[in-house]
């Protein structure tokens, strides 16, 4: 079935991980950036199922699941959080947003 | 694919027939006998209706909607068996298109995704409506795909696969071996199971009485109010196919899939299929002769013929064989759609905050009680042993 | 076996009792505060008792009868069990510290009567009774020095009892460092004993005494080092000679802390300590002259100074102290025995002659001045009668307690395995003293014609909660002493056969213990010799006589005729004084110019002040960075992570 | 080139499709969408891994729940084109540069990573899939604590962003 060397994966993650990157640093709106962070996320586990799948052994899938189940929570409160933001300052551009002033 | 859209096309024919006679109606009769030409007229319509988009609609989005509806909508029906692996055709059982060893996990999947279909076409065509809809249709069928998916995990647990053909294995027997009334060592008839998973099925399709999203009354037809002609019929066809693949997953989870009800010693059972054509065939035939004129009669006479022949072939033991599967499980999941249909005709819509405190409130409760208590039944035996 | 096998209980008792009292107390009633506090110690005497009853059962292998209950501390090779253990030793303190304490409680009642923070009171005194018992049960020397550490902590809670009184409080200080010092001496021990032995545990150590440590490297040079440290502990916290001087200022506390804590039992607790250490302080000689030595002059210097004290409380202080020097003479000749038999009877009579103290004052309305007193005899029999028996006891009139436990230690000092005739003389005259000074406070307070005036002092004896544990402490201090009198006197000592093993068990195989001392033929000369000792101390009673009830006023003329040495030992050799001059001063010197202008404002503060600076600079530059705009942040995550990856790649180039 | 060759040229072509144009659409929601193709994408590819478990949770979770969840936040918000400000000089001239930098980097250092290499040769070719059964039992066994813990951490979650959504009076 799979044999597609594992490095032709390895790359796409990193390839990805590094468009979320890009996308973290680059776009403005909020939910956008938070985007990136899930993307950077699905990178990352596509990662380690790739080295589960080159060592033979399940652990990497497990924390595949535990990272999902993470993303999971973070999102639900990142997006409420969000929404509060957007509450209280009618935008969403990260640079409207300048709160963590020293 | 074509017999897939047949079905999905006559269902409405059926529904409406049943709804009507229902409400004591006659139902779509003029084309064609019994109106069976009814949804080609349909068909024929929606193709050749003017297609608009509304302005400042996202066209992409606008576009993609009812096409990732459709499709995922028709994809899940490739997972579902609809006879016994046993039955080979070139050399891979031809009654399932695939067989996944979790396939309830992805026929769930892509019902999970199914939202996106309503909740952009809400969106993209911006308009208040369709948005709210979108908003509401997308939010009931997340709230009820919990339940859902909590009623059928203690079928999982039950039987301890996510693989259907497994799980339909595992209820072989008679009826009383189906999971829906299974009483036995370690096993909790999944009865209330059920009824958690109709409901929340109901409500999942955005069917009566949970339609509120497409609540004419009161959201001019929801979230496909813009939607006109052939991306309509899309969308028609959608609902129609998440019925069928519901339905599908009902039949296969509680009421034992392809098996016959009857037990394997009745083997005269086996002639209840073509018996049952040929009666058709025989109905159909008096109707010719008395009732029907004109192109009607011509219509019926093809299809008199049509049942006719395929009663016959069933007798031949191979066909006989063949058929088993396919009757018994087209057969329950007719009989599903019947009540759907049933309740759609009968019972009220509710009020949304109603749908919503009836899905978190009682719905979820009783489907994780549902849950708990089967683990539990389960878990019995081993408990015991130990002790 | 219950209580054996749950000695925990006997000190959870007086815990509970404390916790009770102190959290819950400030609304109780005062009978509810007296049932919990006396309750408990109460409950605490009969487990003692039913231990005792379990104790005759047990076979002399089973003896020291160890419970380990769970591990407290574990580090690397240091580890220390909560472990409780129970031999005869371990039962003598256990009887002593429950009944006096249970005596004290019930008096307090009654003497504390109109006290503020009576539930205070009463949850300390409990408090004290669960340190001492966890010191006197403990199985190892760290639970051992928890316990110690404890009952400080009370004394010093106890003595600053009036804490709007400055005196008090400055009191309560003094009690606290000065023993701090002992206890640096003893933590240092403790250590020393670990690192010699790798073990806390006693009977570990003795073990190892007898079958050579581990490491065989334990000479008798650090054992001499490990007991001398030891003893410091004890020094501070038995009051003896150089430390002694934080005992007399301790009477400021109510005078039943003073009968339970500084009479009793806590000041007892170092020779408990080195009774408990015995095998250790066996087995180092020049260690076990130390104690005798300073026991004897202490024994001697209290003594002196206590001739003419005024304040009633601090000659009984002066006279505890030279006590407790008696019981360290005794073991440091050898007779443990003797010395924790001193003890016994030394709780019964001191405690008494406190609570009787107490109870004079009580009628004297809180004065304490002897000059004031007298004629008391007649106002206040009982106290009197009860007090009197006390003085012959202390005194070593013979048949009372004192006589037999004091003659012990003397002829041990004269014929025991380490005897020094120079200590027997120094501890000769210290009797002498002793019956003189403690006579003198009875002539003065209770005879002669009265010197105050009945208008402003009204006195009464004192009521019942408080004259019967006089009584039941008096018919002790009496007959207490008959259990261990020696042969010389027809006795059976079975006081010395029953602690017998807990000293000749691992004792040196060289030096036979003080047990047969007593067979040894000398016997015959030392009983020709014991008169001495009750000679003197009738000396000592006629010279009172004299001075205080024939012609008082010889006295004045005699501290008129020899001023110079009256003054001396009027203001306590100035020992205070000298210590003010030769440490305090010159700390409190040191403190302010050194530690406080040159090192803190300059050293500290500089370094404090700099780093804020430097903080708040590098701050006010770095706040540019934090434009609050969070993309910029994420750049900077971004370059984090590109650093990072720069350098991991270049690691990852080497490793391939 | 064989099928799975295939399949996974495909869905890497469309996931990083999907990620450019998660960078380049202006829209959030053609964000979304474009993140819900990677997403998908990438199940196919656990698929192909032989991860089907995993592929199902990926599709259930990621595009059915939570990317559900930013949809409908999104629609909530009415969340239109982005503005293009740079305020902050920094992420307009030194973030993307870093961001390609890395990210060639990281490409870079995983197709010559050893481990990348060895499977090249054939070791992860055994074609056996994972069956749910083992995986499950893995997780209930040998990360039964961290499973638990992640149970918890969930609930804590909802509770958040129940606290945080509720309209505050």
């Amino acid at each position: 079935m799979s044999i597609v060397p594992i490095s032709y994966y390895l790359v796409l993650s990193a390839v990805l991980f590094g468009f979320g990157i890009i996308a973290f640093v680059v776009k403005r709106n909020i939910i956008t950036i938070f985007m990136a962070i899930e993307l950077m996320l699905n990178a990352v586990n596509l990662a380690f199922v790739a080295f589960a799948r080159a060592h033979n052994q399940l652990d990497g899938l497990v924390f595949v699941f535990f990272v999902i189940v993470v993303a999971a929570a973070e999102s639900a409160v990142g997006l409420a959080i969000i929404i509060t933001v957007y509450q209280n300052r009618q935008t969403l551009n990260l640079e409207r947003i300048n709160l963590l002033k020293f | 694919m074509f017999l897939l859209m047949t079905t999905l096309a006559y269902l409405s024919w059926f529904e409406r027939k049943v709804i009507a006679h229902i409400q004591s109606r006659w139902g779509p009769y003029y084309v064609g006998a019994h109106g069976l030409l009814q949804p080609l007229a349909d068909g024929v319509k929606f193709l050749f209706k003017e297609d608009l988009t509304p302005p400042g609609a996202d066209r992409f989005v606008y576009i993609l909607a009812p096409m990732l509806a459709l499709t995922l909508a028709m994809t899940t029906v490739a997972l579902i068996p609809f006879g016994p692996p046993s039955v080979q055709w070139l050399g891979q059982s031809t009654l399932i298109v695939a067989d996944s060893s979790i396939g309830l996990m992805f026929v769930f999947a892509i019902t999970s995704i199914g939202v996106y279909g309503v909740a952009l076409a809400g969106w993209s065509s911006n308009s208040k409506y369709p948005l709210l809809g979108g908003l509401r249709s997308s939010a009931q069928m997340i709230s009820y795909e919990v339940s859902l998916t909590l009623a059928v995990v203690g079928v999982v647990l039950l039987t301890g696969t996510l693989n259907f053909n497994e799980m339909i294995a595992h209820q072989s027997g008679a009826f009383w071996h189906w999971n829906i009334f299974y009483v036995g060592r370690g096993s909790f008839p999944q009865i209330i199971g059920f009824l958690c998973y109709f409901m929340a099925a109901v409500a999942e399709t955005n069917r009566a009485p949970f339609d509120l999203p497409e609540g004419e009354t009161e959201l001019v037809g929801g979230f496909h109010t813009e939607y006109s002609s052939f991306k309509f019929a899309m969308f028609f066809m959608a609902e129609y196919a998440n019925m069928i693949t519901v339905s599908c997953l009902a039949t296969i989870l509680f009421f034992g899939g392809w098996l016959s009800p009857f037990p394997e010693s009745w083997t005269f059972m086996r002639y209840v299929p073509p018996v049952g054509l040929l009666a058709l065939a025989v109905y159909l035939a008096y109707d010719t002769v008395v009732l029907a004129r004109g192109v009607a009669r011509i219509q019926l006479i093809v299809v008199t013929i049509g049942a006719l022949v395929i009663g016959l072939a069933c007798l031949h033991p191979v066909a006989l064989a063949v058929i088993q599967g396919p009757f018994w499980f087209l057969l329950k999941v007719g009989l599903i759609m019947f009540f759907y249909v049933w309740t759609r005709a009968t019972l009220p819509r509710l009020r949304y905050d109603q749908l919503m405190s009836f899905g978190w409130k009682f719905l979820l409760p009783v489907s994780l009680a549902n849950l708990v208590i089967t683990a539990l039944v389960k878990v019995w035996p081993l408990l015991v042993n130990h002790g | 076996m219950f209580i054996l096998d749950h000695l925990w209980i006997i000190i959870a008792l007086p815990l509970l009792g404390a916790a009770i009292n102190g959290l819950l107390g400030k609304n109780f009633s005062k009978p509810i505060v007296n049932s919990v506090g006396i309750g408990s110690v109460a409950l605490a005497f009969l487990s003692f008792a039913e231990a005792v009853r379990e104790f005759s059962q047990l076979s002399p292998n089973q003896i020291p009868w160890v419970k380990t209950y769970f591990t407290w501390i574990t580090a690397g090779q240091f580890k220390v069990d909560f472990s409780l253990q129970v031999d005869q030793l371990t039962i003598v303190m256990l009887g002593v510290v429950t009944f006096v304490s249970l005596l004290v409680h019930i008096y307090s009642t009654g003497y504390m009567a109109h006290e503020e923070g009576y539930y205070r009171f009463f949850s300390y005194l409990n408090l004290f009774v669960f340190f001492m018992l966890t010191l006197v049960l403990a199985a190892n020397v760290v639970l051992m020095f928890v316990g110690w550490e404890g009952v400080g902590l009370c004394s010093y809670l106890l003595v600053g009892f009036w804490f709007l009184k400055q005196s008090a409080i400055s009191a309560g200080k003094k009690a606290f460092i000065t023993t701090r010092i002992g206890d640096f001496g003893f933590t240092v021990g403790i250590l020393l004993l670990f690192w010699t032995f790798k073990s806390v545990d006693f009977n570990t150590v003795f073990k190892q005494l007898i079958s050579g440590p581990p490491d065989a490297a334990v000479s008798t040079g650090v054992l001499t080092t490990i007991c001398l440290l030891l003893f410091t502990g004890a020094i501070g916290k038995s009051a003896q000679l150089p430390l002694y001087v934080w005992l007399p200022d301790a009477m400021e506390g109510p005078t039943p802390v003073s009968a339970l804590i500084h009479a009793a039992t806590m000041v007892t607790a170092g020779v408990y300590m080195v009774a408990r250490m015995n095998p250790l302080f066996s087995r180092a000689p020049f260690a076990m002259f130390v104690v005798a030595l300073v026991g004897a002059l202490t024994a001697f210097f209290a003594a002196t100074i206590g001739l003419v004290q005024t304040d009633i409380k601090k000659v009984l202080a002066y006279s505890t102290v030279s006590q407790l020097g008696y019981m360290f003479l005794g073991l440091g000749v050898g007779a443990y025995a003797s010395g924790v038999f001193h003890l016994l009877t030394h709780a019964f009579f001191k405690g008494l002659l406190f609570l009787a103290a107490g109870s004079v004052i009580h009628a004297m309305g809180g004065d304490q001045e002897m000059p004031h007193m007298g004629g008391l005899r007649n106002k206040i029999p009982i106290t009197f009668w009860t007090m009197f028996i006390a003085t012959f006891a202390i005194a070593g009139i013979p048949g009372f307690a004192g006589f037999f436990s004091k003659d012990e230690i003397l002829d041990a000092a004269r014929s025991g395995p380490n005897a020094n005739i120079w200590l027997w003389l120094l501890g000769l005259i210290g009797a002498g003293l002793t019956s003189f000074y403690m006579f003198r406070l009875i002539f003065l307070t209770f005879f002669g014609k009265p010197r105050y005036d009945d208008h402003k002092v009204h006195v009464h004896e004192s009521p019942r909660s408080m004259t019967v544990p006089l009584i039941l402490l008096a018919i002790l201090s009496t007959v207490g002493g008959w259990v261990a009198a020696p042969h010389f006197v027809g006795g059976t000592d079975y006081f010395e056969k029953f602690l017998h093993p807990v000293f000749a068990t691992y004792a040196p195989a060289v030096a036979e213990g003080p047990a047969e001392a007593f067979e040894t033929p000398g016997m015959i000369l030392l009983h020709a010799l014991t008169g001495w000792p009750v000679l003197i101390a009738l000396a000592g009673l006629l010279v009172a006589w004299w001075f205080y009830i024939k012609s008082p006023e010889t006295p004045k003329k005699l501290s008129d005729s020899l001023r110079a040495p009256y003054a001396l030992v009027l203001h306590k050799y100035y020992v205070d004084e000298l210590y003010n001059a030769a440490i305090i001063q010159p700390l409190l010197w040191i403190s302010t110019n050194v530690l406080w202008h040159v090192l803190d404002e300059t050293v500290i503060d500089g370094t404090v002040n700099g780093v804020a600076r430097v903080a708040r600079e590098s701050g006010s530059e770095l706040r540019e960075i934090q434009s609050g705009n969070a993309r910029s942040y994420a750049t900077w995550v971004v370059i984090g992570a590109v650093g990072v990856t720069v350098l991991m790649i270049g690691l990852w180039g080497m490793v391939r | 080139m064989t099928l799975p060759f295939i399949v996974f040229f495909v869905c890497a072509f469309l996931a990083v499709i999907g990620a450019l144009t998660l960078i380049l659409a202006r829209e959030p929601i053609h964000s979304a969408l474009s993140l819900i193709l990677v997403m998908v994408s990438l199940a196919v590819l656990y698929l192909l891994l032989g991860a089907e478990f995993i592929a199902a949770v990926q599709i259930i979770v990621y595009a059915g729940a939570i990317m559900v969840l930013f949809v409908f936040v999104i629609m909530l918000l009415n969340a239109g084109v982005e503005e293009r400000t740079d305020y902050s000089k920094l992420a307009k001239y030194a973030g993307l540069p870093l961001g390609m930098f890395l990210l060639l980097a990281l490409a870079h250092w995983m197709a010559h990573s050893l481990i990348g290499q060895q499977i090249a040769n054939g070791v992860g070719g055994t074609n056996a899939s994972v069956s749910t059964r083992e995986l499950s039992a893995q997780l209930f066994q040998k990360y039964l604590f961290p499973f638990e813990a992640t149970s918890i951490l969930i609930l804590i979650a909802i509770l958040g962003a129940l606290v945080l959504a509720k309209k505050d009076e």
